[in-house]
């Protein structure tokens, strides 16, 4: 991987929004100085405007490559094919794009329906034949990962009369929200008895929720199920202690793949795998939460 | 007259001088390049912006623009991919329904002397709520209208594009600085800022005036939503949070005082310019974090407006004593 | 200094949160039930009294910084900067009072910069508080890394989870701060005088009030609640979210004042009704969460409830029960 | 007279305020080619005619005639349709726009639909030159001085007057000449057929133009009658309702027994405000400060309280060496000051009578020992009787008052401080005789109390009137200082005058 020494590559971050994102962009840093890459990093404040202003911006710089992670996956061909026309090949994280296949070279992503059939299946199994009221905390409204995220969820539980999702509210991806929506939930399901388990889009939320729970007399884990997604350290922590049952990976580190794309493409032209996907590893307190918390810690979540 | 250009040119001299530094460290910022990315890139905001100019410089202020951005390009997006209207159908459309929402605003600050900053916010979560009521997703547009307008750009030597909502950012700002400096409009706009009373005794047909600022303020941002559909291909509820505040920012850059009377449409584009050098400065520079990204902007936005207020003290003792009240 | 008449229950302000509160608890019956559940009361009501606090304390600095005729965007960003600093320090192994002491010092300080900013360098107050608001949320994130600082330290968690007599810490310590922020404007002069600078700041001046000085204590109070409720904020979940602590919360911050019937335009200011404000505003969102409306809807209920609360106010809009205010004050005047 | 139909007329016009009736019933009417003044003491109701008149306010009874016609005027903008141009009371232009744009805001010259700035500056040229005012059309109104200011106005609603020219209180801040010239131009537009309202509270304004005299007394009407038909006194005692002695001119003189020095102002002086000026000022002395406008007057009492303080001098208070930074220092020294601008700079609009009142003596004591509500009204309410303010309540928003009794309430403000040394800049601007009297009497009590003041003002018969000195300002600078018994105005013009270049503004 030589070849990629001495590159300049411009990455377009979203923002920092969560702690998965910074752990995203800390990893995306480390694995650009293990490479000898010289990496342009531009944060977007959430703005897709933002995005494409950087990516101009890397193209008039003249980068090597460029990495993205859409804020969106609409809007991308006409910055895309001005990085095309300058010959600058682009790697998307995270997510896809609605744009021509031909415009990047690889796009590294992990399958957010995916996600959300994990969990969901996760839940389904562990319910068994039990019946099971699901609460669920969503991610900001609109954004992608909490529409696709709702979807695998609702896939994995279609068929299972036994589970119904009886409410769904966005808390923002945010802990304080995922809280503050738990506590309504739960007064309004009946003091929290009548919920088998709740659903959130992310940890975040999720340890929100479980305190919440504690709030409330009632025991996270137990009482009331606890599913989620993203694995940061915070949800091993939890499940260390019992209060979390389950939660599906996903990997910050888009851009070891995304550079290994590169390097094989620049060393001889081979055009890498167009969808990447990431695996979504469902991570439960039988797998060694103390561990994984340990390993994470230093992520920069 | 004379002495009250003088922040503008002020403004204009520190973007260049700005600029100047910033090739010094990246000759490549100074390509046709990079200039044409700061029409294209900035054509949504300064579109914006001139409205909302109008606005401050009435002594208003209006949170609401970039939420009404979202809404169009949403609102467009469906209008042209699931009802199949023609684009410049559903540009007409979008006008309207923004100018009607517009009018509400100044009707209600008008009428019901409900304070600007707050019938806007109402606004703001309005029509960011009316948006993602319509659609969660982003919706992609696919139209031949809009790839011709896409193409349509003058090719720069040397890989810069002067794109078709560049050109019509330019256009806008010309028509906002006639309509603000020399259309009886215009006046009215100035003289509300200065003393509302006063001009509803000198006969500024106060309430009309108001209702206009806003509905020009709202249509200028609904022409943004369009230019920012254009940009981007696609309707998108989130699209533009917080343009308002980048909007607000570029107009005080520009030399426009906040409580109003005082302002050049044109001050605002070289605001605009401004706080795209910075971003583009900082892309160029790319080390910063994303934490640091926030400090530098806050520290510029700050320097800028100690410089201003300097250049300001000095070229206004006439403005000394409205100044201290 | 203001007798209590039937007059001044009347007011808007209650008029409106009884109002939502009534028309939560058709859309969820429920809503009046409190019962005690280890050591303290549980209930939709006191969610509300418990989750609009921060805004509340937020509300009490802003009251005084509007009055003035300014406004403060900082706020949101200052609890960021105040919750990442406590957090930090407890993480680092600091004394529980001395991390706050801190923050809250933090938090002054940042309000002396706005006060700066619009007393000394007459900087427009949202152009000045612009600034802190960009920058603060930066100096959050570089205090944290971007992450969230987890903490576990009981006495800093007491302060956003625990309880007194049965009350949502949070709550009560709103209610501290309002009472005491309250009688030191109405019991001292500084009331008057930040009505005075509001109005009139030349001839506020002439007149002798230490306009400069005044509007930094305002601003430096503002900086101040806004740690505390970044404090409350960031012990509530255990952990300071520089990234999302208080974002957006100043537009709240301002809603509830304007609600509670303090003018943009300075003047005349009432802490306790912008504390109303606030939880007119919580009583909202606790009512969207239970009646379980779907969240793309949120949005749309709050504006439509903010320009219902706004027609309420209005001087020029007439309801039965407004009619007899002039009546009323003018006799409780004379 | 002339017997022509009423141009404008106010029928049975009743205007109620809160609780207060600001009108009852009134009627009135102007004819073409006259001029028609309306007198009444503060508060009587004469703006509030006008603004009935002018479509600012809706009567709540009562009809509005325009040519005979009933006319429901909306707002300003209509009458303007109408041909009626009003200068309101307190200057009410833009003072961030141009002199030009003020002049002719909503009706400016277009060429191809677009403000032809070029043309409409030519014009403001053209058209102060009919008043005497040389200066630059293009610049800001707000860096011009009152006087220009409220020429500009004058100038504005005369050009938009066809048939109508409703002037309120418009000589109130400008000096002899500017006076003379406004009357030549009322003189021409008289001529020319205009009908003319004229508000104002010198009498001898009054006889010196109008034809006929309508009386107003707490909002009722009194009497209209053909000027040659009443005599000055006549028209006092219709305004009061009662005779009143006027204070007839004394010596300028000395009266202070002790002669004790509480002030020595030493090569005092601001640069670009005031030139250094040495100044003793005894207790129990009223020194007058005369000058054409804009001669620095205003900005030496500024310096003075320390509002823009002292670059450059000395100053002894009793003897000791003191220094005056800001209005803080200025109050703990015992000084107040009533500014001349009191909407800009004086009243506290939305806040209440009795705060008004009570603010710098709170001031004064600092944060932290407030008066409470009791001790407020007590004092509220003595100064409240005492100055005569004429109030529904003590705690109704001060805005709401007329001029007049607003500037009673300023005064009381710093009465309340118990001052040593008082500045009064145009105490009697915009007051009416009976009030006008009672300030004047204020004066001269506080003076016989041992208070120190300076008062600021045009009226050069009143400053003779209460001065023990008079010192004279030119182009900033203190040009002389009269005492003696031969003192009167005609001496203080000559001072003023003893330079060839005394071009106004
Ligand atoms: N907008 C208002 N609201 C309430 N009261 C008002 C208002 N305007 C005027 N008044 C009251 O109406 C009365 C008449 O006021 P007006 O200004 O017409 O007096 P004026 O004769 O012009 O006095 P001055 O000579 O002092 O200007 C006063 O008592 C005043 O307090
Ligand atoms: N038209 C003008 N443009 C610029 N400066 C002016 C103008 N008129 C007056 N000034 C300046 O303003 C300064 C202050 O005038 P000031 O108000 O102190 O005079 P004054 O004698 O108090 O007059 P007034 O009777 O209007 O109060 C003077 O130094 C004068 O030179
Ligand atoms: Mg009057
Ligand atoms: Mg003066």
């Amino acid at each position: 991987q030589d070849n990629l020494n001495g590159l300049t590559v411009g990455f377009s971050q979203i923002g920092s929004e969560s702690g998965w994102r910074a752990a995203e962009t800390s990893v995306t840093k480390q694995q650009a100085e293990e490479r000898g890459i010289d990496l342009k990093f531009a944060d977007a404040q959430q703005k897709q405007e933002n995005q494409i202003k950087a990516i101009r911006g890397f193209i008039a710089q003249g980068v090597d490559a460029i990495m993205v992670a859409p804020v969106v996956a609409t809007g991308w061909d006409d910055v895309l094919t001005e990085a095309k026309e300058a010959e600058i090949p682009v790697i998307l994280l995270d997510r896809g794009v609605d744009a021509p296949e031909d415009l990047y070279l690889t796009s590294v992503a992990s399958d957010q329906i995916k996600e959300g059939r994990v969990a969901g299946q996760w839940l389904v199994d562990a319910v068994g034949d039990a019946d099971c009221k699901v609460v669920e905390l969503q991610g900001t409204v609109g954004s992608t990962p909490a529409i696709n995220r709702k979807q695998g969820f609702e896939e994995a539980l279609a068929g299972h009369d036994n589970l119904t999702i009886a409410r769904s509210q966005t808390g923002d991806f945010t802990r304080s929200k995922g809280k503050e929506v738990m506590e309504g939930f739960i007064k309004a399901e009946n003091g929290g008895a009548d919920i088998c388990a709740v659903y959130a889009h992310n940890d975040d939320m999720a340890v929100g929720a479980i305190q919440a729970i504690k709030d409330a007399g009632l025991k996270p884990g137990t009482d009331i199920k606890v599913v989620s997604i993203d694995a940061v350290p915070d949800i091993f922590a939890a499940m260390v202690a019992g209060e979390a049952n389950a939660t599906v990976e996903l990997t910050p580190n888009m851009a070891g793949p995304a550079f290994d794309a590169l390097s094989a493409y620049l060393a001889d032209g081979t055009a890498p795998e167009k969808f990447i996907i990431t695996e979504s590893k469902l991570y439960t307190p039988a797998d060694n939460p103390q561990g994984e918390y340990d390993t994470r810690k230093g992520l920069g979540y | 007259m004379k002495r009250s250009l003088r922040p503008l040119a002020a403004t204009a001299v520190i973007f260049i001088i700005a600029y100047a530094l910033s090739v010094v460290q990246f000759p490549n910022m100074l390509s046709t390049r990079v200039l044409g990315n700061f029409l294209t890139d900035n054509a949504f905001l300064g579109i914006a912006a001139v409205g909302m100019t109008f606005v401050i410089i009435s002594g208003g202020i209006d949170l609401s623009v970039g939420s009404v951005i979202g809404f169009t390009g949403v609102l467009i997006a469906v209008l042209i991919n699931w009802l199949g209207f023609h684009p410049l159908a559903a540009f007409v459309i979008a006008l309207g329904v923004a100018g009607l929402f517009g009018a509400a605003m100044g009707f209600i600050i008008h009428y019901l002397q409900v304070p600007a900053f707050i019938v806007t916010l109402a606004g703001m979560f309005l029509a960011r709520g009316g948006a993602s009521v319509i659609t969660q997703d982003s919706v992609p547009i696919h139209h031949d209208f809009y790839d011709t307008l896409g193409d349509l750009m003058i090719r720069l030597p040397g890989g810069g594009r002067l794109s078709f909502i560049g050109m019509l950012m330019i256009v806008v700002f010309l028509g906002g600085a006639l309509l603000a400096h020399r259309t009886k409009f215009g006046s009215y706009v100035y003289a509300l800022g200065g003393n509302p009373v006063s001009a509803s005794l000198m006969g500024v047909p106060v309430a009309q005036t108001t209702v206009l600022i806003y509905m020009l303020s709202s249509m200028l941002a609904a022409l943004a939503g369009i230019v920012f559909s254009l940009y981007t291909s696609a309707g998108y509820p989130l699209a533009a949070v917080g343009v308002e505040l980048d909007a607000i920012s570029a107009v005080v850059i520009g030399g426009t005082l906040l409580t109003g009377g005082y302002g050049f449409v044109l001050g605002t584009f070289v605001g605009v310019m401004l706080l795209g050098l910075v971003q583009t400065y900082i892309i160029f520079d790319g080390t910063l974090s994303s934490w640091w990204t926030k400090i530098v902007i806050g520290v510029l936005l700050f320097l800028f407006i100690v410089l201003q207020r300097i250049i300001f003290a000095a070229s206004a003792p006439g403005g000394k004593s409205s100044e201290k009240a | 200094m203001k007798r209590l008449s039937p007059g001044r229950l009347a007011n808007p302000q209650v008029m409106a949160l009884i109002g939502v509160l009534l028309i939560n608890w058709l859309l969820f019956p429920n809503f009046f039930n409190v019962t005690w559940q280890d050591g303290r009361f549980f209930g939709s009501i006191v969610d509300v009294l418990n989750r609009g606090a921060p805004v509340a304390i937020l509300a009490i600095g802003m009251t005084g910084v509007i009055a003035t005729k300014g406004v403060d965007l900082s706020v949101g960003a200052i609890m960021a900067v105040c919750g990442a600093v406590a957090a930090t320090m407890v993480v680092a192994g600091y004394p529980t009072p001395i991390a706050v002491i801190a923050a809250l010092s933090v938090g002054m300080l940042c309000g002396l910069w706005n006060g700066f900013l619009v007393a000394v360098l007459d900087i427009q107050p949202i152009v000045a508080t612009l600034v802190l608001m960009v920058a603060g949320r930066g100096i959050a994130q570089l205090i944290t890394e971007g992450s969230i600082v987890t903490f576990n330290d009981p006495a800093l968690i007491f302060l956003g989870t625990g309880s007194l007599l049965g009350f949502p810490m949070a709550a009560v310590i709103a209610l501290a701060l309002m009472v005491l922020v309250t009688l030191l404007v109405r019991k001292t002069a500084i009331g008057l005088f930040i009505q005075a600078i509001g109005v009139n700041r030349a001839a506020a001046s002439l007149a002798g009030i230490r306009s400069r000085m005044l509007l930094m204590l305002v601003y430096t109070t503002s900086g101040f609640c806004a740690a505390v409720a970044g404090i409350v904020v960031a012990a509530d979940i255990r952990g300071a979210d520089a990234n999302n602590s208080g974002l957006w919360l100043e537009l709240d911050a301002i809603l509830a004042v304007v609600i509670g019937g303090t003018s943009l335009l300075g003047g005349r200011f009432s802490i306790p009704l912008a504390v109303i404000g606030a939880l007119i505003i919580q009583a909202m969102n606790t009512g969207i969460l239970v009646s379980g409306f779907p969240p793309e809807f949120n949005l749309i209920v709050k504006a439509g409830m903010i320009i219902l609360i706004l027609l309420i106010q209005s001087p020029y809009v007439t309801l039965p029960f407004r009619r007899r205010r002039p009546t009323i004050t003018k006799a409780a005047s004379r | 007279m002339t017997e022509g139909q009423y141009v404008l007329q106010a029928r049975g016009v009743t205007k109620i305020f809160g609780g207060h009736t600001a009108l009852d019933s009134v009627d009135f009417g102007v004819r073409p080619g006259q001029v028609h003044a309306l007198l009444g003491e503060n508060g009587a109701g004469k703006s509030t005619l006008i603004k009935i008149l002018t479509g600012a306010y809706q009567p709540d009874g009562g009809q509005v005639l325009v040519d005979g016609v009933p006319a429901v005027l909306e707002n300003p903008l209509h009458a303007q349709t109408h041909g009626i141009g009003t200068v309101y009371q307190e200057v009410n232009l833009l003072p961030n726009r141009s002199v030009a744009e003020n002049l002719y805001l909503g009706h400016q010259p277009t060429r191809f639909g677009l403000v032809d700035h070029r043309k409409m500056e030519a014009d403001a040229r053209l058209l102060l030159a009919r008043y005497g005012l040389d200066l630059d059309p293009g610049s800001e109104l707000g860096g011009h001085s009152v006087a220009v200011q409220q020429i500009v106005a004058i100038a504005r609603a005369v050009a938009l007057s066809g048939k109508v020219l409703i002037l309120d209180e418009p000589t109130a801040s400008l000096d002899r000449n500017e006076v003379e010239r406004l009357f030549e131009v009322i003189a021409d537009l008289k001529r020319d057929g205009l009908a003319i309202v004229f508000i104002t509270h010198f009498l001898d304004q009054v006889f010196a133009i109008a034809d006929q005299v309508t009386v107003l007394r707490n909002g009722q009407l009194v009497e209209t009658r053909q000027l040659d038909s009443v005599s000055r006194t006549d028209v006092v005692r219709l305004m009061l309702g009662k005779d009143i002695a006027f204070s007839g001119a004394t010596d300028v003189e000395l009266v202070n027994p002790t002669n004790e020095v509480l002030l020595e102002f030493k090569g005092y002086g601001r640069k670009r405000a005031v030139h250094p000026f040495d100044l003793t000022i005894h207790k129990g002395e009223v020194v007058g400060v005369a000058g054409l406008l804009g001669s620095g007057r205003t900005e030496m009492a500024r310096t003075m309280f320390g509002a823009d303080p002292a670059d450059q001098g000395s100053l002894r208070i009793n003897g000791a060496a003191a220094s005056i930074q800001n209005t803080t220092d200025a109050i703990g020294q015992s000084f107040g000051f009533c500014p001349e601008d009191r909407k800009a700079e004086g009243i506290f609009g939305d806040l209440s009578v009795r705060e008004n009142i009570i603010i710098a003596l709170q001031g004064k004591l600092g944060w932290f020992r407030a008066l409470n509500r009791d001790e407020q009204l007590e004092i509220a309410g003595k100064f409240g009787e005492s100055m005569d303010i004429r109030a529904a309540s003590l705690d109704m928003p001060v805005k709401l008052l007329s001029g007049g009794n607003q500037q009673k309430v300023i005064l009381s403000r710093w009465l309340a401080t118990d001052p040593a040394f008082l500045i009064l800049d145009e105490p009697t601007r915009g007051i009416d005789v009976g009030a006008h009297a009672e300030i004047v009497r204020t004066i001269n009590r506080l003076r016989d109390d041992g208070m120190a003041m300076l008062v600021i003002s045009s009226e050069l018969d009143e400053v003779v009137a209460y001065s023990s000195r008079i010192v004279v300002m030119r182009d900033r600078e203190v040009v002389a200082e009269l005492r003696g018994k031969n003192i009167n105005p005609g001496v203080i013009v000559q001072a003023i005058a003893n330079n060839p270049d005394e071009v106004v503004s």
